[in-house]
């Protein structure tokens, strides 16, 4: 069998730790080959390599049988390899034709022929269905265009390999699905596929092998065929993974989150939310499912503090926190688990310790009269560190040495270590492993359990349906539904997300 | 003092010893090559050196150059340490230095350049007579202006400069009481783009002759000066130069051919009196708690050799003056009218 | 090698590889080196006196060094320390000329109130980044020149009459010291030596051990994590600016009540505030490395005016100085070499 | 003086007053917009102003009236040449390059000076005699008004600079070579990822940077100072480094900030002329135009949001 990429036992270290050893990958013409292994296992240093940004220690790489020298992305692009990063590689200040076509551009005269662009990006998006504003900012667009953007920057340097690094970590249950159709047209066009994933269902639809890494080593691969997503999951976390979260019946009591008739504006002026009411009550989970864009952000930055409400009011255990300090809130008994880890979760050069206490820091006993006490800090972080699985060399270490995964689950055991009687979770597992989802999903049981209320907003409808007591759907910032947990699907909620009326939805399915 | 002063160097029985009379002075900012009193003193103490077969260094005379304020102390104390028989401080600048200085080392003796250090036996004050020197200037300006408007360009507003815009304006208003003096400072010494704008509003608003006291900044008003110049080859802009003879400053190439707009300097002559300092030191009569003040009398201000812009009926009336003011018959003002 | 021993070693290879550049570039130039590093030794460290010299000099770079150093490490850059020491400067001589009062008092305040207007000069620009985030370097460069001639303004005419420099600020307001004249044999080296170390060690307790400085450290790398935390993202900006600030008001108090004892017309800035961004970096914007900056910038510029008695132009250190900064600056260079003389070693 | 005279005064100095300014600012854009933090503006001006000065001297006889625009040529390549340590310091040595920058305005300043002793034997060189002069611009100046207000009493070079901007502007903006410039100080790794050589770019970024700025140096002194010594540049690197900011790191914004800079200055200077400004203490005409551009920041121009990646040398791979 003809192989298009071959990596043989490859080693790669970084100072003090060893991301890849013994790790080969094969991939076959024509195949989506799934990548899998819990965070931190070494995925993303892995496709580095093959990219061409970094240099392995040991080992070979082939590409279509000859032995290639990657030693930047430039080769790796000549070679036909490209690359859909974790961490999306966009400048956010330019067009999404600008970022397509920047290193080849299309010229007249000399100065950048951009309506040739515009055309040329237009039909290769047409081609595979990516659909794009060519002339919009990146900064403008959603992260699912962003991600077809990233796309389509590799097919227009006609990239024959493509890696996808957690693409769908960041994309709604619809971008998903468009996502999926995109690789099987891409696949059918005789490219080859990487894709890195952490869903093993995704892996279980659209993969033909699975290459499965276990802390920097090669585990081995299988054909998706011959096996099963608990298979695939023993095989990556190296011991039994249970799936569905088993929780108890929920048992909801005073209203601890109260919002009426809330009006929000964002950063561009324009109404985001809109006479928004909901409550949540000690004791349940609410998810908010919705659309991306649909006032979630803003929604969540007004309840703390962030983001000013025009007007409608926001009450903690019946006291008014609305446009209050977000100090007062948090203090007020708020907790917030950040949609954007790397920008709201964490100060990255701050030691992981130091994080931890990025809200208390002030207060008893990490600090006495200004002063403030390490010994008790890192005491503390140790604490959250073991209690959470937080994978780290140590609590000295700086948060951005830590994956991305580990980054999460340090900021979830902060959020709850301060023992919030509401605690907000946007997108908590977002990019996250299994073993890891499992984890987070439990604690905010646990949350609910000692009669906490937890707000979750989430993309993912099956971690909405799984984790919460009852669901209120957003569209164009406001609640249109509120239905329980237990008495709905994937397909009304989608429907519903989609602007139709609960009433409508229920009549269509019933009858 | 010599006690604690620690002079390694033996200290007094090397000076017992028939060693040279030796010099050197402390610059300020400006630095020894400043075109300016820095550079003119140096001269005068190379002239003392020179005259009485000195070696320029620790023997025999020597400079030490500050970068900023701070040095001036650092540089006296080290002159002090090499044992220099008179140290000068160049610069009004220099005088809390040497003040402090002198109370710690009275053995030495120090010479401070434009200001006056009091009740001190081992300081000498070296004055100049800006205000007589700028009268002149005065006079030459009052007497040709064609508009009867004259202007004068100050650095920063001091003490100093208010003696050279005072003179001046008491000359030009003697020869010609019809005649105004715009006078302006520049906030700045060293800023030319400042001065060459200053300039070109005074020129702009009829002034034909400018005199300038701002350094650099000054160089600006050459520059705008030259400008109009060169672009109408035909019409009168001057400038009066200061310190130096600023006569190649003024230097111009209108349509290939070099014309010149310095109608003259007020030169002040540091190396006259510095040098003169030294030789009264040398023969003993050391003028310590003393102000020597050289005017047009004594050849410390005078008006540039470079006179061809001058008439002789200008030259005249310049004459008539320097000696009226030489025999004190002139009060002339040495501070600004607020 | 340990972390620790690099990081020792990589600031004194620099400085050698700049005196070895600085010695290249004398011999080109016709200049004995030897001769003149002799001199640079000699005035600066050579002879009690010049130890007086360079720590005194040292003294006002630690604090513009602290200044700019703290700034950087909350995420500002103030390039107006210039100003806001030209304003604390004389706004310690102020104190010190108008009031007579006994020493305990007097003194500390009138380096409170230099700090004071330091910190006011500086809260300007932090105001505006804060509330309306305009970029601060611009406000402080423009501050610089309005501190400049507003202190001009106020030395000649609330200050003196009418003169170029003030009178010498009442004893009791001046950290001159009798004890220092007279073991250095009459440097300028005054008291505010002490304060200035204590300085260093005021900042780095506040950034490193503090919950101020914390929450400072935290704004200074990332504002929209902190935001979130729950702090005070203006209010940090704001207190940065002033702390920076009255850091640099302090040094200008080490010249108004230490070195001078008057203020007087500038007729351009110190340079002081602008040596102090590179002694801030070159310290890597930590306090200790502050003072050893300061120390180096402290020697070089003091022992540079003997080197005129070798016959080196005086230009010439500045040169010195310029490529040692360099070398400091390309640690990375540095490393590579170790690396390399190591693996050469073995 | 009548209100045209004034006006045409306060124009054609502020015009003349930015040009330096505008050239060395538009320098900066480039450098920046690489993502390399150019604080040695002021040094590089140094270099360019003394270069510009020393072939002027050495080659008037040679040059004739051309002397001044070699000159010039001549101060960029040596500027472009001397900001290539910049370079090398903060791009290849990952130096901190504000401190590289730094080390830049006091090696220039040293070694021009040490320089000038060498040559001349003395702290300053000699006046030049071919000089940027002021003109009334042949046409434009017959404009009625705007002529005498726009095109008379500037130079050529005045114009030059304020073309250039716009020059600078196509470049960045609508070719292949300002796209992938923009994207190194904005995202170098995206751009690394892209094919392009972010260490490249960052350096044709610095050197541009020196080319200007050494012609923001040399138009300088050969139309203000006509010598150089250590005078000659003090602080106007900084302020045009303030015009780049102020103008947004934008080539039309830096020429606007740089003519508002001309603009406040000699309306400070001409004040006494005005008789509604005539009374105002000195000191107050003295700081005006430094309060003026904040004010101007403050009321109207805001946040200015640099280029994403300025100052973090690029390396490899780090997250
Ligand atoms: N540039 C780097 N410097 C130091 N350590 C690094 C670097 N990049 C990655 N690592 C470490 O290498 C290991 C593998 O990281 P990598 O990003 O490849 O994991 P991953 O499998 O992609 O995880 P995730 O699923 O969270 O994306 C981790 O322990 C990480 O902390
Ligand atoms: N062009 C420049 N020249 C010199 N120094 C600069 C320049 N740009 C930024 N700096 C300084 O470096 C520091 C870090 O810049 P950076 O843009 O990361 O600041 P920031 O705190 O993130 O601000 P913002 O919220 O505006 O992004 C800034 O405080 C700034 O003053
Ligand atoms: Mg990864
Ligand atoms: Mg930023």
């Amino acid at each position: 069998m003809e192989y298009v990429i071959e990596m043989l036992d490859i080693r790669k270290e970084f100072p003090g730790i060893v991301a890849n050893d013994q790790v080969t990958l094969q991939v076959k013409k024509g195949e989506i080959h799934a990548l899998l292994g819990e965070n931190g296992a070494g995925k993303s240093t892995l496709m580095n390599v093959l990219f061409g940004l970094y240099q392995p220690e040991k080992g070979e790489i082939r590409v279509n049988g000859q032995p290639a020298h990657i030693t930047s992305p430039t080769i790796a692009n000549k070679l036909g390899i490209g690359m859909v990063h974790q961490h999306f590689m966009l400048v956010d200040t330019f067009t999404v034709t600008e970022n397509i076509i920047l290193g080849k551009e299309p010229k007249s005269g000399i100065s950048i022929d951009i309506k040739k662009a515009e055309q040329e990006v237009q039909e290769i998006s047409k081609r595979y269905g990516l659909a794009v504003n060519p002339s919009a900012k990146i900064a403008d667009i959603s992260v699912g265009m962003q991600q077809r953007v990233e796309i389509l920057k590799t097919l227009y340097r006609g990239a024959e390999i493509l890696i996808f690094d957690e693409p769908t970590a960041v994309l709604t249950p619809q971008e998903i699905k468009e996502l999926s159709q995109i690789m099987k047209n891409l696949i059918k066009e005789g490219k080859s596929i990487i894709l890195i994933t952490h869903k093993l269902k995704e892996i279980m639809e659209i993969c033909d092998r699975v290459t499965v890494i276990r802390k920097g080593r090669g585990i081995g691969t299988v054909d998706v065929a011959d096996t099963t997503t608990n298979e695939l999951a023993n095989l990556m976390v190296g011991r039994e993974v249970v799936f569905t979260t088993n929780k108890g019946k929920a048992n909801p009591t005073e209203n601890v989150l109260e919002i009426h008739g809330l009006e929000v504006k964002d950063s561009r002026g324009i109404d985001a939310v809109k006479e928004l009411d909901l409550t949540v009550k000690s004791g349940e989970i609410v998810g908010i499912a919705g659309v991306d864009g649909n006032g979630q952000t803003e929604l969540i930055e007004a309840i703390t503090g962030l983001r000013r409400a025009e007007s409608g009011s926001v009450k903690l255990n019946g006291k008014e926190i609305t446009n209050m300090k977000p100090r007062k809130i948090i203090e007020s008994g708020v907790g917030h688990i950040p949609q954007d880890r790397h920008k709201h979760g964490l100060v990255l050069d701050f030691p992981i310790g130091e994080n931890m206490v990025l809200q208390s820091y002030y207060q008893h006993p990490y600090s006495k009269n200004g002063v403030l006490n390490f010994k008790e800090i890192y005491k503390k972080a140790k604490l959250l560190i073991d209690e959470f699985d937080v994978r780290t060399p140590s609590e000295y270490t700086h948060a951005r040495a830590l994956s991305g995964g580990n980054q999460q689950k340090a900021i979830i055991g902060r959020e709850v270590d301060r023992d919030p009687d509401l605690l907000i979770a946007a997108q908590p597992t977002r990019g996250l492993d299994v073993g890891a989802i499992e984890f987070i999903h439990k604690r905010l049981i646990e949350q609910r359990d000692s009669g906490k209320a937890v707000l979750l907003i989430s993309f993912e409808l099956e971690e909405i349906l799984n984790v919460s007591d009852r669901i209120a759907v957003i569209f164009e910032g406001k609640i249109v539904a509120i239905v329980d947990a237990d008495k709905t699907s994937e397909q009304e909620l989608g429907l519903l997300m989609a602007g139709s009326a609960l009433s409508e939805v229920r009549e269509d399915t019933h009858v | 003092a010599c006690g604690t002063s620690g002079n390694k160097q033996g200290g007094n029985e090397d000076k017992q010893e028939d060693k040279n009379f030796t010099v050197a002075m402390v610059t300020d900012e400006g630095g020894v090559d400043d075109k300016s009193f820095n550079q003119s003193a140096w001269e005068g103490l190379t002239a003392f050196g020179e005259e009485n077969n000195l070696k320029k260094g620790k023997e025999g005379y020597n400079y030490f150059e500050s970068k900023s304020e701070a040095d001036y102390a650092t540089n006296l104390n080290t002159a002090v340490r090499n044992d220099f028989d008179v140290i000068y401080g160049v610069g009004y600048k220099l005088q809390k230095a040497i003040e402090k200085i002198a109370d710690q080392r009275k053995d030495s003796q120090f010479a401070i350049v434009d200001e006056v250090i009091e009740n001190k036996d081992n300081v000498a004050s070296i004055m100049f007579k800006e205000h007589e020197g700028s009268f002149l200037v005065g006079v030459v300006a009052g007497l040709m202006t064609k508009s009867n408007k004259v202007g004068f360009v100050g650095g920063i507003e001091g003490d100093l400069i208010n003696k050279f815009a005072a003179g001046f304006e008491a000359g030009v208003k003697e020869v010609n009481p019809n005649a105004t003096v715009q006078i302006q400072f520049a906030g700045t010494f060293s800023d030319s783009a400042k001065g060459a704008s200053i300039a070109a509003t005074q020129y702009s608003s009829g002034v034909d002759i400018i005199y300038h006291a701002a350094g650099g900044a000054g160089l600006g008003v050459f520059t705008e000066a030259k400008n109009l110049k060169q672009k109408d080859p035909e019409r009168d802009v001057w400038v009066i130069g200061v310190d130096q003879d600023q006569h190649a400053e003024g230097d111009v190439k209108v349509d290939g051919e070099t014309k010149n707009v310095t109608l003259t300097s007020m030169v002040k002559r540091v190396d006259v009196a510095v040098k003169e300092v030294a030789n009264l030191a040398k023969e003993g009569k050391f003028p310590g708690g003393e102000l020597v003040e050289y005017g047009l009398e004594e050849d410390g201000v005078k008006i540039s050799d470079s006179q061809e812009h001058l008439t002789d009926e200008v030259l005249k009336a310049v004459k008539e003056y320097e000696t009226k003011i030489k025999n004190g018959e002139i009060d002339i003002p040495s501070t600004l009218k607020k | 090698m340990s972390k620790r021993l690099s990081n020792l070693l990589i600031p004194i290879i620099a400085v050698l590889l700049g005196l070895i550049t600085g010695a290249i570039i004398m011999l080109i130039s016709g200049y004995n080196p030897i001769a003149g590093y002799a001199k640079l030794w000699q005035g600066a460290l050579g002879e009690p006196y010049y130890v007086g010299e360079t720590l005194r000099q040292m003294t006002p770079y630690i604090f513009a060094g602290l200044a700019v150093a703290f700034a950087f490490r909350t995420g500002l850059f103030n390039i107006g320390v210039e100003g806001q020491m030209l304003v604390g400067w004389v706004a310690s001589v102020w104190v010190g000329l108008a009031f007579e009062l006994p020493k305990v008092i007097h003194l500390p305040l009138a380096i409170i109130v230099a700090a004071i207007a330091g910190a006011l000069w500086g809260f300007i620009p932090g105001l505006l980044k804060a509330r309306l985030k305009v970029h601060e370097v611009i406000v402080t460069i423009m501050m610089n020149y309005i501190a400049l001639h507003v202190t001009n303004y106020i030395v000649r005419y609330v200050l003196s009459d009418q003169k170029d420099s003030t009178d010498l600020i009442h004893e009791s307001a001046s950290l001159s010291s009798v004890f220092f004249e007279s073991i250095t044999e009459y440097s300028t080296l005054h008291y505010g030596i002490f304060l200035a170390l204590l300085g260093a060690i005021v900042m780095w307790f506040i950034l490193e051990k503090t919950k101020v400085g914390f929450e400072l450290r935290s704004v200074g790398l990332n504002q929209h994590a902190s935001q979130y935390a729950g702090m005070n993202v203006s209010k940090n900006i704001i207190a940065s600016m002033v702390i920076s600030g009255a850091f640099a008001g302090l040094a200008g108090a080490m010249e108004g009540l230490g070195t001078f004892g008057s203020a007087s017309i500038q007729s351009g800035f110190t340079g002081v505030g602008f040596d102090g961004i590179a002694v801030a970096l070159l310290g890597g914007n930590t306090a200790i490395g502050v003072v050893l900056a300061a120390f180096l910038f402290g020697v070089l510029k003091v022992g540079a005016l003997l080197m005129p008695d070798a016959n080196v132009p005086k230009e010439l250190v500045e040169i010195v100085i310029a490529f040692i900064i360099f070398f400091v600056a390309s640690s990375y260079m540095i490393r590579l070499l170790i690396a390399r003389f190591k693996k050469g070693a073995k | 003086m009548d209100v045209m005279t004034l006006l045409a005064l306060i124009i054609s100095s502020s015009i003349m007053a930015a040009a330096p300014l505008i050239l060395t600012a538009l320098g900066g854009v480039f450098s920046e917009r690489s993502g390399i933090v150019n604080i040695g503006l002021e040094g590089l001006m140094v270099i360019g102003a003394f270069s510009s000065i020393v072939f002027n001297l050495s080659t008037a006889h040679i040059f004739g009236a051309a002397t001044t625009w070699i000159s010039i040529l001549f101060a960029m390549v040596i500027a472009g040449i001397f900001s290539l340590l910049h370079g090398l310091a903060s791009i290849t040595f990952r130096a901190d390059q504000v401190v590289s920058g730094v080390a830049i305005n006091f090696l220039a300043l040293g070694l021009s000076l040490f320089l000038v002793k060498k040559i001349y034997g003395k702290g300053q060189t000699d006046t030049i005699l071919e000089n940027i002069g002021k003109i009334d611009i042949p046409l434009l100046s017959d404009i009625p008004i705007i002529g005498k207000l726009f095109f008379s009493n500037v130079s050529y070079m005045a114009y030059v600079a304020i073309l250039l901007s716009f020059v600078v502007w196509f470049i960045l903006f609508k070719t292949p070579f300002g796209l992938r410039l923009r994207s190194v100080g904005e995202h170098p790794m995206a751009a690394d990822t892209m094919g392009i050589n972010v260490t490249r770019l960052r350096y044709i970024g610095v050197f541009l940077s020196g080319v200007l700025g050494g012609a923001g140096g040399a138009v300088f002194a050969q139309s203000l100072t006509l010598n150089f010594s250590h005078i000659t540049i003090t602080g106007q690197g900084f302020m045009a480094l303030a015009a780049m900011i102020f103008g947004k790191w934008h080539p039309l914004g830096a020429m606007g900030a740089a003519l508002f800079f001309g603009f406040a200055q000699s309306l400070s200077i001409v004040a006494p002329q005005i008789p509604l400004l005539a009374n105002i203490s000195p000191v107050f005409l003295l700081i005006m135009p430094y309060v003026l551009t904040i004010l101007a920041l403050a009321g109207f121009i805001g946040r200015a949001d640099a280029p994403k990646a300025l100052g973090e040398p690029y390396i490899k791979g780090k997250r």
